[in-house]
């Protein structure tokens, strides 16, 4: 490991998160910040982590590179943290997890999803980092067995050029729909700032698609769906966790499908308990990143508490070999320190959310 | 008394521009104002139509001190000023720039009345109605100026060198057109270079130095003024 | 020092400007080479393209019309347009679900035909959101752009984009917009219609479209119909009314406009309000068209927008309405047919050539300045 | 060289002081790395500024492109030391190298060629110069490619440190040159543009070169760049001491510039251009040259920049951010070289140091409330910027005493 | 002065035509200036007088016809191109630039003249400072002539009317002309400085070896010192010759001098005597 800063003698542990609170996409970041102080908060009430409290700093990010390193200089070296949760975007992951990696300072990241993150240039894993998704391929596999399950042939892919997350799902699903038999009739890119898809749609009516699939976040999905139904498309659409939110358009959406870490519908104590919980204090239900933020530090407390130490590198080994029931399943670590845990196919249908499936890896 | 300006102050930020100046001007009068490049002519006139306004001193106009009033609203009391270098609007049409002289006035037959004597008064302007005002050569921009002062039938008129730039035959003509102008009941405050042409046709004139009044009484006394013909007739 | 050119051949290639002329159609000739065997290939998918193109095109044209007038008469580039516009978008999101203001008029004469009860509280919603922006940019004029008349231009538009941010972030905060994308109700419901070789008629959810039509909306023909009427209307205002003429005389000379008894300060408002109420109405019917508000909805909108105003001729109002008509074209059709990640960077080069062969955008006037 | 005066030696101690003093700080971690992070990144922001301010401050051309030449230099440059610290090899070196080289001639040799052809239109001459530039990368890049082997051995003679650094400083002049000579073909047909069509087609220059950045792995072929992924294995160079000094050069620079026989012809233009003209003034080579050293001194801060968090992203250069420098250069006062550099500092300071620290807990979104509320306030306080016009002694263009009256001047004064 | 026409003419309108849409501005005008002449260009407003300038000075192209500057054809050049062969000018609404001193205005139109090249500055070298004091000299000179020495750390925009008029001839004499035109160098002077004015353009007419073709609306001006009068009328040429000559014009007496014009006449030539 890298040498870790001399363990603060305190009577509090401090904990950062990075999350994109202003920039492109300041909802992720209320979401990540809103899991965030959940977790820190729930372990206060519970009298802390080795006997001491946790001192919850939270920086704004802005999900680009520069602003994202002087939020981790500044939780790092002004305020002295040890452990950061953050970021959300891979764009503002990856230069904050060098920064990490070269002050041995523990970083777990909710949601990037980018391989990138985890590791060096040369394929080795920064033994610092950690994150509590999953990568790309798991997802875009999941779903393109899911379509050939369901008797489907012909895919139309869309993918958003600028965004790592949507493009790699989408290569996977493309690669993956093949391997299964099925043909993909078309596949077009957009930039993430686009409102106008009817160029795109009029082209998928025209290949004579089955299934639409578009991996990125909800507010993408209310926007083509609402155009699709304007062009008369058929196409079933599917897609990945980016649509899980409150803000989904449901109307719009109908009948597509799309792959979770969880279902807001689990039985499980931990998922009961959480949805409940964040519905009550933010009145909504908890979205993807939301949860996995939640998630992610709650695996850093975990962690924490295994190593016994207030201790940077110490708490990295006993991540390694966690294995933690968190609210997206249970997780443990692979080689690369990505969770292990299964994944769930969802659909929307009447107006709501339903439980179709279960994945394992 | 039409306008009473009393020891007015005027600076534009550390420059002391006007110092304590007074004059007036009775109804139906011409006046000039004369005096050398840099003297506070156009200033003077600034703060009569309100662009600048003078730091102590008062102006009345119809016994109303108007000295911090705004310019669009000194332009209602009957004042119409119309300044140096021509000012036309250079985008706007020869006949919009007419239009816009007549802003404040409503009555649509009066103004294409207006108009049309103002064409009858300059012929060339008619000929260009429908050129942009800034493509016009300068002494066309001068008659347009004019013109565009005459539209709101001032009660006071500020002409800021009415000839400069203007043909020899023009110039006979603008003067002769101030002439006729006032003869009509408009009263007059010329600025001229042309100190000749503008004491020959003036009742009273001021003689400006550097920001203060230097002389003043009747035109024909100031045309003979020994320091005046030096100055500025080029004796 | 200069000599004529001696060599023939090079006096020809200079006289005819045939390189330059070459660039270009070159350029020309391989996008009308692309659409050219689009259209060929697929007619009845290229003329939905260019139906897609339009209506896209239409709503640039909303916008633009608000940035041009504004740009045209006090010349500051108003980067915080794109920003009102959003605001306008919210506030009719507020009015139709909180307030239902698209239902007072159904709610108080409930025996009126419903198509005539949703137009007339559509309309209510638009002009409310006109207001509201009106409203929004008179106190921006007075706090932030009034002071500085008498400043450089520049400082002008550092303000704009000062403002443009603090409308972004500040609607970003929980308590105002929240930063969420918020889906939008629309004040009627959406219907489509397909027309082709199987005849005319509406399309049903999950029923297919019969093959090799075109299919068009509602919402299409109302931003149509909109966007046509408040450019007969500005187009009017600002070329026949005597505010119009003030307005332009204005622009061009403050102190001389003043001394023609124009309230000039009055007139900068009131610009801006018209402006902003433009945006309003634009941003309610952008919202309409593409059913999502959040706090930074107009940045990019706007800066389209104004790109399409550019092209156009900045300052002209049918030009902004052509340049917008363009836009559209041009990025839906090299959505289409050439690399939508690229589409930007299309229409951008196309803006650039245009300006190339028309410094002033296509109805842009010459300068009217004489040396 | 220089014969120096008492401004000058008052500034250069001032200026040694300065540096002396935040390198000691830097090196006892008083300003740990969050500060000094900050420090290096204004310090590139007061470059790429200056470079806008000579543009637009002095030139009065209102360009909105300054974010495009600073992504064209951050990536070039990135891409030569990425590919000699990851691949071990100088090939981007050489092959950048060459381009620029062989396009630098291209443009003199077919600058030479139309100058001497008389009336020729500029779109014309843009062609001819787009095709000898095409045929100059076609040549430059095999070149480029048949010398990698020889140059890399050549540089792995030097101790390893040495040679990164090395590269490092060419990489960050070439990223200077490349972005000047592309400014130099954007510039030719476009600066005949009128000023705010000016600004709106640089602006989308901005945005075509982030699409293009967008798509560098896929559409320009560039897989180490990674597109919108972002570009990761720079290695992580530049440090207080490189930024002072290119500071300080590029300060001397424009000083010197300014105040010569030059300076004079480029700003004249910006206070009126059929004036200048009518005065025997090359307005379309003044404003072309100016645009390319304005460019190039972006390009450079984009090498400098690329060097700092070792990470590059085509959102760094979006057209929001692209404002950032325009609002420096303003914000310090147009046409102040002193206001653009105190402004460059304040700004990053402020808005990524101070405001971070003085937030509340909860209030971390307000930073971007109170940032553009500053901004305004600032405007409405001081529209001319915080520095007006000033300038310090050593920038200052002094008037020069009047010389002894001549034997001419008797006469002058009798007409007179 | 001697009029003679063997020699060499400096600059030689040939069938010059300006159009504007359908406007004539300049409609085949002919014009010949001898070296060192001064000559005249009078007519009345909008005749199209200002329009030539800015065709001899590549503002505009010309629409027909030729401009030939010392046996070279310059119509349509680029106008920085005409400054450099020798054309001068100064702007019938004052020109300058408007925030700089009054010393750099008048340096930047020597600058042609600085004889340093971009790197010597850059690098501010030896011979930059030598050649920078040298060109500063110069322009000292040149604001001497006009009086304006103690201006010269002013800014250009502050200095009063007549002060400018004066400073935009001294610019324009000091690129270097062989040929300079005035356009109502005297508008908004009064008549005593109108007259200093005019013994100053003869003055440098002499120094500096020019030729100067001027236009003037105060005939006082034109005919106290023109040589030389051309006379337009609706762009195109009425009357040409002496003071005396084109006075008596009907034509001229008609389009532009007015009835007042015989006794006007009678006092010029007086003043012209004296
Ligand atoms: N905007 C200004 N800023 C600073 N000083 C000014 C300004 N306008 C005029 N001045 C100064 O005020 C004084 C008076 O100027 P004013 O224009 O009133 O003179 P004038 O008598 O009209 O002269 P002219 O005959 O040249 O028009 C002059 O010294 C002039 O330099
Ligand atoms: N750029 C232009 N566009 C259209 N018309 C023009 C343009 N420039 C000049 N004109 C017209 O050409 C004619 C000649 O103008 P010019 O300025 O040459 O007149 P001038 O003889 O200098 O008059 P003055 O003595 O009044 O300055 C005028 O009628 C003018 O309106
Ligand atoms: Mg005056
Ligand atoms: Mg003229």
């Amino acid at each position: 490991a890298a040498e870790g800063p001399a363990a603060a003698e305190g009577d509090t542990i401090k904990v950062a998160n990075l999350s994109p609170l202003t920039g492109p996409v300041p909802t992720f970041g209320e979401s990540t910040k809103n899991g965030f102080m959940m977790a820190v908060e729930e372990w206060n009430a519970n009298g802390g982590i080795l006997g001491k409290q946790i001192e919850p700093i939270v920086e704004d990010s802005q999900c680009t590179a520069d602003p994202a390193v002087n939020a981790a200089n500044k939780v790092i070296d002004q305020d002295g943290v040890h452990y950061i949760v953050g970021e959300v975007c891979s764009s503002a992951s990856i230069p904050v997890s060098e920064v990490a990696q070269e002050k041995g300072v523990l970083m777990i990241s909710p949601t990037s999803t980018n391989a990138d993150v985890t590791l060096n240039l040369d394929g080795t894993t920064k033994d610092m980092v950690f994150r509590a998704c999953f990568i790309d391929p798991f997802q875009g596999l999941v779903m393109a067995k899911f379509a050939s399950d369901q008797g489907y042939t012909k895919a139309f892919v869309m993918s958003d050029q600028g965004n790592d997350y949507v493009r790699g799902l989408a290569e996977v699903f493309s690669e993956k729909f093949v391997e299964y038999g099925g043909e993909i009739v078309g596949s077009e890119n957009y930039t993430g700032t686009d409102t106008d898809f009817s160029a795109i749609l009029t082209k998928v009516a025209d290949s004579g698609a089955e299934v639409l699939y578009l991996p990125d976040y909800y507010n993408v999905i209310n926007l083509v769906a609402a155009q699709a139904k304007q062009l008369g498309i058929t196409a079933v659409m599917m897609g990945a966790d980016g649509w899980d939110s409150s803000d989904l358009d449901i109307a719009a959406a109908d009948g597509g499908y799309y792959s979770n870490h969880y279902s807001p519908d689990d039985t499980r104590d931990v998922v009961v308990d959480w949805v409940s919980k964040y519905t009550e204090k933010y009145g909504a239900t908890p979205d993807a990143l939301a949860t996995l933020a939640y998630d992610a530090t709650n695996l850093l407390f975990a962690a924490i508490e295994k190593a016994g130490v207030d201790d940077a590198a110490a708490v990295a080994t006993a991540m390694e070999s966690l294995s933690y029931d968190a609210v997206s399943g249970t997780v443990t670590f692979d080689e690369q320190h990505n969770p292990i845990k299964s994944a769930v196919v969802l659909q929307v249908k009447d107006g709501a959310i339903q439980f179709v499936a279960s994945v394992a890896p | 008394m039409m306008l009473e300006v009393d020891k007015i102050n005027v600076f534009y930020g550390a420059i002391h521009a006007l110092t304590d100046i007074s004059f007036n001007v009775e109804e139906g009068e011409i006046v000039a104002l004369i005096g050398a490049n840099g003297a506070g002519k156009s200033t003077s006139l600034k703060t009569l139509s309100g662009l600048l306004h003078p730091t102590t001193g008062s102006i009345r106009f119809l016994e109303e001190d108007i000295s911090t009033k705004a310019a669009e609203e000194i332009v209602r009391k009957g004042i119409i000023h119309v300044p140096e270098g021509r000012k036309i609007f250079a985008p706007l049409t020869v006949m919009e720039n007419l239009e816009m002289g007549a802003f404040l006035q409503n009555d649509k037959d009066q103004i294409a009345c207006d108009i049309r004597s103002a064409f009858e008064r300059f012929p060339r302007l008619k000929e260009r109605q429908n050129q942009l005002g800034g493509t016009l050569s300068g002494g066309e921009q001068q008659m347009l100026a004019i013109a565009r002062g005459l539209m709101s039938h001032p009660k006071l008129m500020l002409l800021d060198e009415p000839s400069m730039g203007l043909a020899p035959v023009l110039v006979e003509q603008i003067f002769e057109i101030i002439q006729e102008i006032n003869k009509q009941g408009t009263s007059i405050l010329l600025v001229e270079q042309n100190a000749k042409m503008a004491l020959s046709i003036a009742n009273r004139a001021y003689v400006l130095e550097t920001g203060s009044v230097v002389l003043e009484g009747a035109a024909k006394d100031v045309m003979e003024n020994s320091s005046v013909i030096q100055a500025y007739l080029g004796g | 020092m200069e000599r004529k050119n001696q060599n023939p051949i090079v006096n020809w290639i200079v006289k005819s400007k045939i390189l330059g002329i070459l660039f270009f159609v070159i350029i020309g000739a391989t996008a009308v080479f692309k659409l050219g065997t689009a259209l060929l290939d697929n007619p009845s998918l290229f003329l939905q393209q260019v139906v897609n193109g339009l209506q896209l095109g239409f709503v640039y044209a909303l916008i633009a019309l608000g940035y041009t007038m504004i740009y045209g008469i006090i010349q500051l580039i108003n980067f915080a347009h794109g920003d009102v516009f959003m605001v306008g978008a919210f506030a009719s999101f507020y009015s139709i679900s909180r307030y239902n203001v698209h239902l007072w008029f159904q709610n108080l004469f409930p025996s009126v035909p419903a198509m005539l009860a949703q137009a007339i509280g559509a309309v209510t919603v638009v002009l409310v959101s006109m207001v509201v922006c009106a409203l929004l940019a008179f106190t921006i004029e007075r706090i932030a752009y009034k002071p500085l008349r008498t400043a450089p231009r520049i400082s002008a538009l550092i303000t704009a984009i000062g403002i443009s941010f603090f409308l972004e972030y500040f609607g970003a905060l929980g308590f105002v917009f929240t930063p969420n994308y918020i889906t939008y109700e629309r004040p009627f419901e959406v219907t489509s219609w397909y027309i082709g070789p199987e005849g005319f008629g509406s399309i049903q959810a999950g029923v297919a479209t019969p093959p090799h039509s075109l299919i068009f909306s509602n919402i299409f023909l109302i931003i149509v119909l909109a966007s046509v009427f408040l450019l007969l209307v500005l187009q009017y205002i600002v070329k026949r009314t005597k505010i119009g003429k003030a307005m332009r005389a204005v622009a061009y000379d403050k102190p001389t406009a003043r001394l023609m008894g124009i309230n000039s300060d009055a007139v900068i408002s009131i610009t801006f309000a018209l402006g902003a109420a433009l945006a309003g109405a634009a941003g309610v019917l952008y919202a309409i068209a593409y059913p999502q508000v959040f706090f930074s909805m107009g940045i990019i909108p706007g800066m389209k927008a104004f790109v399409a105003a550019v092209v156009g001729g900045i300052g002209s109002i049918p030009g902004a309405f052509i340049g917008a008509l363009i836009m559209g074209q041009a990025e839906t059709l090299s959505a289409a047919y050439i690399s939508t990640p690229m589409r930007d960077a299309i229409a951008f080069s196309l803006l650039i050539v245009v300006l190339l062969i028309r410094p002033k955008g296509i109805m842009g006037e010459t300068s009217s300045e004489k040396v | 060289m220089n014969r120096l005066n008492k401004t000058s030696i008052f500034f250069l101690v001032g200026a040694v002081l300065v540096f002396g003093i935040v390198q000691a700080l830097i090196s006892a971690g008083i300003i740990n790395s969050f500060w000094s992070t900050i420090v290096l990144l204004a310090g590139v922001m007061a470059i790429v500024s200056l470079g806008l301010n000579l543009i637009y401050g002095f030139n009065g051309q209102f360009s909105l492109g300054q974010y495009g030449f600073y992504a064209i230099g951050a990536y070039t440059a990135a891409d030569i030391t990425y590919r000699w610290v990851q691949l071990h090899s100088a090939s981007g070196l050489t092959v950048i190298l060459m381009i620029s080289i062989l396009v630098g001639l291209a443009i003199f040799l077919i600058r030479g060629v139309v100058s001497k052809i008389r009336g020729m239109d500029t779109l014309s001459a843009f062609a001819l110069y787009l095709a000898g530039v095409l045929v100059a990368i076609f040549i430059a890049t095999r070149l480029g490619m048949l010398i990698a082997n020889p140059v890399t051995a050549l540089f792995n003679l030097m101790p390893e440190k040495v040679a990164q650094y090395v590269v490092y400083l060419i990489a960050v002049l070439l990223g200077g040159l490349i972005a000047g000579e592309v400014s130099f073909l954007f510039g030719l047909p476009v600066l005949t543009l009128g000023s705010d069509y000016f600004g709106i087609a640089t602006l989308g220059f901005t945005i075509i070169v982030k699409v293009l950045l967008d798509n560098s792995d896929t559409m320009l072929g560039f897989d180490e760049m990674k597109g919108a992924r972002g570009m990761i294995g720079i290695p992580k160079i530049t440090t207080w001491a490189t930024v002072f000094i290119f500071l300080l050069i590029t300060i001397i620079v424009i000083r010197n510039l300014l105040n010569s026989s030059y300076g004079r012809a480029i700003v004249s233009i910006r206070e009126d251009e059929t004036a200048a003209t009518s005065m025997g003034i090359d307005v379309a080579f003044y404003k072309t040259i100016t645009f390319v050293i304005g460019s190039f001194f972006g390009g450079l801060a984009g090498g400098l920049y690329a060097h700092i968090n070792g990470f590059l992203h085509p959102n760094t250069f979006s057209f929001v951010k692209s404002f950032d420098p325009l609002i420096v250069v303003v914000f310090g006062g147009l046409g102040s070289v002193t206001g653009t550099v105190g402004a460059a500092f304040g700004w990053a300071l402020v808005l990524e140091g101070v405001l971070r620290l003085i937030l509340p807990e909860g209030f971390e979104t307000w930073r971007f409330v109170i940032y553009p509320t500053l901004l305004l306030i600032m405007m409405l306080l001081k529209p001319n910027g915080l520095f007006g016009n000033y300038e310090i002694p050593f920038i200052r263009s002094v008037v020069p005493p009047l010389k002894e009256k001549k034997a001419d001047e008797e006469t002058a004064k009798e007409v007179a | 002065m001697a009029e003679n026409t063997n020699t060499t003419p400096i600059l030689e309108l040939r069938k010059l035509c300006r159009y504007f849409g359908g406007l004539k501005a300049v409609n085949e005008v002919d014009l010949v200036l001898q070296p060192h002449a001064l000559n005249g260009l009078i007519g009345p407003n909008g005749s199209g007088k200002t329009t030539i300038f800015n065709v001899i000075t590549g503002i505009y192209e010309p629409t027909g016809g030729e401009v030939v500057f010392e046996g070279q054809s310059i119509g349509g050049l680029d106008p920085y191109i005409i400054n450099q062969m020798g054309i001068a000018r100064t702007f019938q609404n004052i020109r300058l630039f408007p925030n700089l001193t009054v010393l750099d205005n008048v340096r930047i139109a020597y600058h042609t003249h600085a004889g340093y090249s971009m790197s010597d500055a850059i690098m501010h070298s030896k011979h930059f400072d030598k050649k920078e004091n040298e060109l500063t000299e110069k322009a000292q000179d040149f604001l001497r002539v006009f009086n304006l020495q103690d201006r010269q750390a002013e800014i250009a925009r502050n200095l009063p009317y007549g002060e400018q008029r004066r400073l935009e001839i001294a610019r324009a004499l000091a690129s270097s002309p062989k040929l300079l035109l005035l356009d109502e160098p005297a508008a908004g002077m009064n008549p005593k400085e109108a007259i200093t004015l005019m013994e100053l353009i003869h003055f440098i007419r002499d120094k500096f070896d020019l030729t100067i073709l001027l236009i003037e609306h105060q005939m006082r001006v034109v005919m106290g010192i023109c040589e030389h009068i051309t006379v337009m009328d609706f762009g195109q040429v009425i009357a040409r010759g002496s003071a005396q000559d084109v006075q008596k014009d009907s034509h001229v007496i008609e389009a532009y001098l007015g009835p007042g014009a015989a006794e006007l006449s009678k006092q010029y030539l007086k003043e012209r005597k004296q």
